[in-house]
């Protein structure tokens, strides 16, 4: 049952967390993906288990984690390490997920976050990869979160900091990157796209309630694939609006 | 094992593993030597000028805070600096303390980018060389394995290698391609930890970021401490320590060390201390009103922790 | 960065990194999953025959015994194997189970060299390949790291280099030459600790001698353990996991399970046991007659605790 | 003041004892230098860290520590890690002194504990290198515990275990080995030996008691070169005996 009160954000946080699958093991970064991992593990994917960049393994917070190394994202941990361990669970392949930002996004799902304009002399200075880069290159498949709008919907990023897949099919293997990994999805603020995996281009799949195919186009600055049967995202539910604003964000920080 | 393509970006620090072998031979005490001083007595005597510093874990998570505004207060110049960083390299970078970066992420979390970041480079006053998190803890992993360099699957494809010193290469056992990120020696290390002893025997709760490899790759290591633990702690639990006494050449007392930012099991983070940074931070001016307040009209840790006052901290704290 | 030498040992167990994340990806599920299981059980359904395997830390300390007497038990063959080995691999070549080893060091400490590995490899039965300590635990360390080697400056210049599958190539960053020591992933690897849940999320107290590295270089994984803890209880202390269950696919419950080993806070080295095996294995008899004693007429852990007697176990028992 | 009634063995362990430097680290094999270590430590040098190979690091046995990875190697110490952590501060250049045996010497210092005869048809099968390799490549300074015969100290190895100088002179920096690291002592069951530095060539130094220089050429394979002020070591102290075998090894398992 719809609840018709939601932000986009939480409607983001909803598409995001039904694509945790249950039983597998998710790289979270700081803020959406944080949200949608403990509303997946309290909805569809309980034996979600998330992994924090700095060291925290299969936490059970009871409250939700605001940075990537804070005390909750070990609260109730199997493990407590440090990033490197994380970091080379990942290259050894146990990481199937990794949820990710970034600032653009190509059609090819590589995502800059670190410059715009020219590396040297750049009209903005960004964040930087982070952990952004180790978990585009070593998880098994990526989800990006992004705000959607042409200037981050982009043909040709000013730089790639984290690979997607690169020039297109067998990019990524030819530069020595781990067979069988990239990105899977992304989830933008008007919809849920996944890659077309002929050409490993990003494709529309689903709109947001009350966003229209045309929308989603007219904001994406590249061609955008369009799959043949586009659907609709289901809206928050009465029950993912409740954990979400009783249980997950009380203080609503986020959503 | 061919080299297929370089990074172009400048080896900021190159690394001698002689040159830090000869260092850890006759710069590092082997005897247990009380090394319990103040943050302004650490900072004066191992944090130089142009020196290459970085600090662990990053600012709002069990960071060397005390140490950090202690840096700043000094006025070290010309700093070269690896590193995320969430608030401590900014207080470093709105001081105009840095001149050139080992970056892989400055900024605040869910609170954006850093303006003070975007200020120093858009102004060209900092370079930076790009990596990812896991290759700048992998180098400093190099480093404490006492390696010239050591291989990642990461980084490749990518501008973030464009833009970095590392090399990819043919590896010799697979013909695959591999990058090769290069050992990173620190000049300076700034370390918060629970608790250590007076030789610097440490220990640390909870994830561990990379206080390990970092440890084990600084030339010089200084070690802030919320509490200073005796000897016989460290030899009743010595699988607990993380960092041995040798690595160590100062040990600070610092209570709250890490305020603003959390300690796991002792404080959290004080929300409203850094979101102050975070708004004053927006412009230069701002930037500077804020240290000024809580760097350079407080002489020292003991001044801050009374400007945040005992009721605050002792909202902070955890049961 | 050339291949300057190149070892002429077989690479026995070429390290096949693809390989190796489809297997973590596909056979180590992510689900809390009950491991608890006999070594009766463990060793039938994930040891097989000509498999690559290895034990932590080494015989007389921290060993999986009860594991490694198991293996003798069900006659496993063509074992590849590599290791320091006190006791342990000395069973495992008395029984005449191994066709190759990546040698370190099998012998009896002070007690000194190894009968067993003397006649297997004077018979031609054992092939070597040379190593030293650090380069099999650096190999491991490569594994666990999923990267396809790593450099080392030891090894260098020795017939152990000449007799093994490292390489020896210029550090493309400084020009110096390097060893480079291929990842070494093993079929199977046997590991003792001290405390683990049914899930595998495992405790050493003490020197953790190369289980981190071997857990995360293994296909299979038999954790063996003093004790069988609550969850809960690893949840309260998460940095205390050395292995997390992911790792893991058999937990074995066997106290006194390094035994005639120590297992340091438990018990300490039954040296009138160890002596017996220092006897008896001069010859290829007496060996068989310490095997026959000790592993073959007994037909589990249970029972080989039985036959060193209750007595006996408490006498060793660490107060 | 002397006490007349040491064996060969206590003699061997007193006189690598007094090699230990206060104030150094060293790295401790199994056997003799475990005794050694702890009488330097009662007598001359109570600020040496003792390191043991499986991750014990400046530990205060009660009792003599009998395995490099047993318990009492890491009692009261001040860190307990692995063999990873110790090997690597070896390779960082933390370890000063590292004290190892061998089946062979040749006059370079190299040794041999690996095989008698070819590799791959041995006459005798031995240990292996063990951390030998690893000590005699990493640590600053090596010292080699010995039987002394012909047998032992020969012209050539038929296997370099572990290097010492290698072929001489500028050989160990040029494989790559750390530059100014080395063999610096030989003790054996007859005598004290170090190397010339010009040619880097194992040099007598003192006989043990009773022991002639013609008695410790004649046991020796090789040229030894001898130094011009060849000394007589001291032979153990009252005060050393009675540590040995009233602290040490109350039991006589090694003396």
């Amino acid at each position: 049952m719809a609840d018709p009160t939601y932000s986009k954000s939480e409607l983001m946080i909803c598409v995001a967390a039904r694509l945790f699958q249950d039983g597998t093991t998710a790289f979270i970064g700081t803020g959406i993906p944080m949200l949608a991992a403990m509303l997946a593990m309290k909805t569809h994917a309980p034996g979600v288990v998330p992994i924090f960049e700095f060291g925290g393994t299969g936490a059970q917070p009871t409250q939700l984690p605001n940075m990537v190394g804070g005390a909750r994202t070990f609260e109730r941990a199997i493990a407590a390490s440090g990033i490197c361990d994380i970091m080379e669970a990942a290259q050894r392949g146990f990481i199937d997920y990794g949820f990710i930002g970034g600032a653009q996004i190509d059609p090819f799902g590589n995502l800059n976050s670190t410059v715009i304009g020219a590396h040297d002399h750049p009209k903005a200075r960004l964040p930087g990869s982070g952990g952004g880069n180790d978990v585009g290159s070593l998880c098994w498949k990526t989800v990006a979160i992004m705000l959607h709008d042409k200037r981050r919907f982009v043909p040709r990023l000013d730089f790639i900091t984290t690979p997607g897949y690169l020039t297109g099919p067998g990019a990524r293997e030819a530069v020595g990157l781990p067979k069988a990994t990239g990105p899977v999805n992304v989830v933008s603020t008007l919809a849920l796209m996944d890659y077309e995996p002929a050409s490993c281009r990003m494709r529309l799949r689903a709109t947001h309630p009350g966003v229209t195919v045309a929308e989603v186009i007219a904001n994406t600055g590249f061609d955008l694939l369009i799959a043949e049967d586009v659907r609709v995202n289901e809206p928050p539910s009465v029950d993912e609006l409740r954990l979400l604003r009783a249980e997950i964000d009380p203080e609503r920080l986020y959503i | 094992m061919n080299v297929i393509a370089q990074g172009q970006g400048e080896l900021i620090q190159p690394p001698d593993l002689e040159a830090f072998r000869e260092w850890n031979r006759t710069r590092k005490a082997r005897q247990l030597v009380d090394k319990v001083m103040t943050e302004a007595e650490a900072v004066a005597q191992f944090v130089a000028d142009g020196c290459y510093i970085g600090t662990e874990l990053y600012g709002t998570v069990r960071c060397p805070m005390s140490l950090t505004r202690e840096v700043i207060r000094q006025r070290k110049k010309n700093l070269r600096v690896c590193g995320q960083g969430v608030l401590e390299l900014d207080l470093w970078l709105a001081a105009g303390l840095v001149s050139q970066l080992d970056l892989t992420y400055v900024g605040l979390e869910v609170f954006g980018t850093s303006h003070a970041l975007r200020r120093a480079v858009e102004a060209g006053a900092v370079t930076c060389v790009e990596w990812s998190n896991g290759a700048i803890a992998w180098r400093m992993k190099a480093a404490a394995m006492g390696v010239p360099f050591i291989p990642t699957r990461a980084m490749l494809g990518s501008d973030t290698l464009a833009h970095s010193a590392a090399i990819v290469a043919t590896d010799p056992f697979t013909g695959a391609p591999v990058c090769l990120l290069p050992a990173l020696i620190l000049d300076v290390g700034l370390i918060h930890v629970h608790r250590a002893d007076r030789f610097g025997n440490a220990q640390i709760d909870g994830i561990t970021g990379f206080a390990f490899e970092m440890a084990r790759a600084c030339k010089r290591l200084i070690l802030s401490a919320e509490e200073i633990i005796a000897t016989d702690e460290i030899r009743a639990h010595p699988d607990r320590t993380i960092i041995p006494y040798y690595l160590v050449d100062a040990v600070v007392p610092a209570p709250f060390g890490a305020h603003p930012g959390e300690m796991a099991y002792c404080y959290e983070r004080d929300d409203a201390v850094y979101r102050e940074w975070i708004a004053a931070s927006v412009t230069a001016e701002g930037a500077l009103a804020y240290l000024a307040k809580y760097v350079d009209r407080v002489p020292d840790h003991r001044a801050y922790l009374d400007l945040i006052g005992e009721q605050r901290l002792a909202e902070l704290r955890v049961a």
